[in-house]
């Protein structure tokens, strides 16, 4: 690929730009956990993690690791002045309960009407891993995913339909991918943003599904 | 920063509509946001579905909204006590109506809301005249109840603390209804007795985390009567 | 009535009698209450009120009283070492999840089935106040029932079929009145102990059930 | 005088029986009752169902115990990881079952046990693969999947500081499954850092009450594995 495209800090600074100040936000494991990073502690987010944890502060020196305190992707973190705990129960009630703002999530793919599938690579996967991600997909107000625009072998991630096996139906809001920033609208993919030397061609032509160009 | 104080009852309350369902912490004396409800009969929204443990007390308070014939219905598990006298009045002439809910199912309900289960199967009331008309399943061999989520428009909550995150601590038995029904509305309201300064309440022993808390008025109004 | 009863004190220390130590109890109002002050502190018993307040203590006396302390009762009451303050969806919780040992209710009535009705005085009362009954009575691991024997009028309580509206179904294992403790079995009533001076007799005259002795 | 502490790990797991379903507290390495599996793998007792978020990791803990083939089946939401060798082994030789929950839904299955809910209808998993035969239905415009209780006969509880009633606290992200496993099984069993004095522990503070726990180890093992 000889485009200019974004990195993956880019793409994570670039949702990061997109959080207001007093959001509630969960951020699933891989790419979209360095968000957080993005996101300047004077601009007071609400970090949540699926293990009861709400109010992640940025992780912390090797030298001051909490072995008591992790996230959901089980790395070590720290907690913000405001933070709070509270049990697998409670924690998930304010999941399923539409209480997060936001929940930005990794896919495999999403589609045209904003299905996604990330969690199981094949119908015929017999132990798929799935966690917390159909609870954040089913329950958060709002969905981005984040990921790359297309897998390593060049295949779109944007489809028609889903062909992996899904993880939440009609959930996702928008997209930000190394060449795209996308709405899921009742039309389809519209396209917000693309990456500088990407031109419209080139990104219908890496896009399964249709786009629209404002 | 963000900073879920707002400077007076009536900015607290400005935006609730005609029409709404306004969940009231409280149970007994202790925990009512008194404040907050003299608040809300100041701001005149009418046609109120209220949702609380009991059916208002003299003539103040719930009671008062009640004769001012705000309140269309109510929702509640103890309508009738010593001292409800506005509500049997307008019961007996046909001007609110009432939906009696076992306590722990209203608290469930709200709990549900809160938590997005759309509906569960209980136990409680199976059998009886409260359960009329209501589908039944048996479960593990035990006949249980299907009953609804209880979603507020507006939740009137007591605290002892909060700090300008929203997050709370109740006082003692003040806990009651309260952390529930913070969780189950989609506009929070506390009146606290306190404020804590960010980062200075136990994060173990937070209540009701600011999630769930939209806005806070400082209400140091001190004990409830005895 | 010229028989020797119990009084209600003496109800209440009967019943109290019957707790061990290390149950989890919750006590209606009422007449049942008062168990709990003949219950011995050195004997932990640990009392439950539907408002969320788990290890209740003796009433204070007038000087000492906390105002953000009460029970379901509405009662001014302490706390013993070892509460705890909990919510009412996790109170009702307890309840409803078996957690509770024992519940002792008042009732109207009670069927020689175990059906109690303790809430509402006719179907055409059209505001009754039900409060936590329907929850206790369905919930605890074990039903008590603490009332006098006969209504003001006469009327036996233990009846063969409830007239009044139910609060649940076939769920009380005892009932203890001020003429007898009774044992509901799956042949009916079968009396534990009478009152002094109280014949089976007129036990059976003033009981509207069949009574069944060991 | 109530004293739920009981002197030896083999003490508190002496009557756990072959076929049990058992719960197991703990997320990632923190609030694992290590101890407590690792006397359950003493112990003795087969054909176990285990509840837990992972599927073990390594050869010890969880991962031993399925290893020695005294695990029927597992219920979890997380099976696969780096770490899960014994688990995908045994999987591939059909030697173990598996049911797959999601995170929230395991955790609210056994919040329904302990709370006496039946079952409930959540949003989470409609329309996808593990939903799949099971009941939906749409309540307020939104489809939903009805889920039913998870009980546990034994839960096994890594805690902070518990007094001699049973009362609990967790440290920090170990609370997780832990307070909800606690209320969920017919015989709650923790393993303790800490032990408090009765009446020490602030009561708008304790996690776990006691009226859910049953029998109290001391094990002062340190902090998780970083």
């Amino acid at each position: 690929m000889d485009m200019s495209t974004w990195s993956r800090p880019q793409m994570a600074a670039r949702v990061a730009a997109d959080i207001p100040e007093g959001w509630y936000v969960n951020l699933g494991i891989g790419i979209p956990t360095m968000v957080a990073d993005h996101v300047p502690l004077e601009r007071e987010v609400v970090f949540h993690s699926e293990n009861g944890v709400l109010g992640i502060g940025p992780a912390p020196p090797k030298e001051m690791v909490d072995p008591w305190l992790i996230n959901a992707g089980k790395q070590h973190v720290t907690l913000r002045k405001g933070g709070a705990f509270v049990h697998h129960a409670d924690s998930f009630a304010m999941i399923r309960g539409g209480h997060l703002d936001l929940c930005v999530l990794g896919a495999f793919e999403v589609a045209q009407n904003g299905d996604i599938a990330n969690w199981a690579t094949s119908e015929n996967d017999t132990a798929p891993a799935v966690g917390g991600a159909m609870d954040l997909a089913a329950g958060a107000k709002r969905v981005w995913v984040l990921m790359e625009h297309t897998t390593k072998e060049g295949r779109s991630k944007l489809v028609r339909r889903c062909s992996y096996p899904l993880t939440a139906l009609g959930c996702v809001r928008r997209v930000y991918t190394n060449l795209a920033v996308l709405d899921v609208t009742p039309e389809g993919f519209a396209v917000v943003d693309v990456a500088p030397g990407v031109s419209r061609e080139e990104l219908a032509a890496r896009t399964e599904a249709p786009l629209r160009f404002a | 920063m963000i900073d879920k104080f707002v400077r007076t009852i009536a900015d607290a309350l400005a935006d609730i509509r005609d029409g709404s369902t306004v969940l009231l912490g409280g149970f007994g004396a202790v925990g009512q946001p008194s404040q907050l409800i003299d608040g809300l009969i100041e701001q005149g929204a009418k046609d109120l579905t209220v949702v609380a443990n009991n059916a208002g007390n003299g003539r103040v308070g719930l009671a008062r909204l009640m004769e001012l014939g705000r309140v269309r219905r109510i929702v509640c598990s103890f309508p009738r006590s010593a001292g409800s006298v506005v509500f049997e009045e307008l019961y007996r002439a046909g001007k609110i109506e009432l939906e009696i809910v076992p306590q722990g199912t209203l608290a469930e309900r709200m709990r549900a809301a809160g938590a997005g289960i759309g509906a569960f199967y209980t136990p409680t009331a199976f059998g009886t005249q409260l359960a009329r008309g209501k589908e039944t399943r048996e479960i593990g061999g035990r006949q249980l109840v299907l009953e609804y989520a209880l979603p507020g428009d507006v939740a009137l909550v007591e605290a002892w603390q909060a700090d300008r995150w929203g997050n709370l601590t109740y006082r003692k038995s003040g806990r009651n209804f309260n952390a529930v029904m913070a969780t189950a509305a989609k506009l929070t309201v506390v009146q606290t007795q306190h404020v804590a300064e960010l980062g200075t309440l136990d994060p173990e022993a937070i209540a009701t985390p600011g999630i769930y808390v939209d806005r806070v008025v400082h209400v140091p109004y001190g004990d409830p009567p005895v």
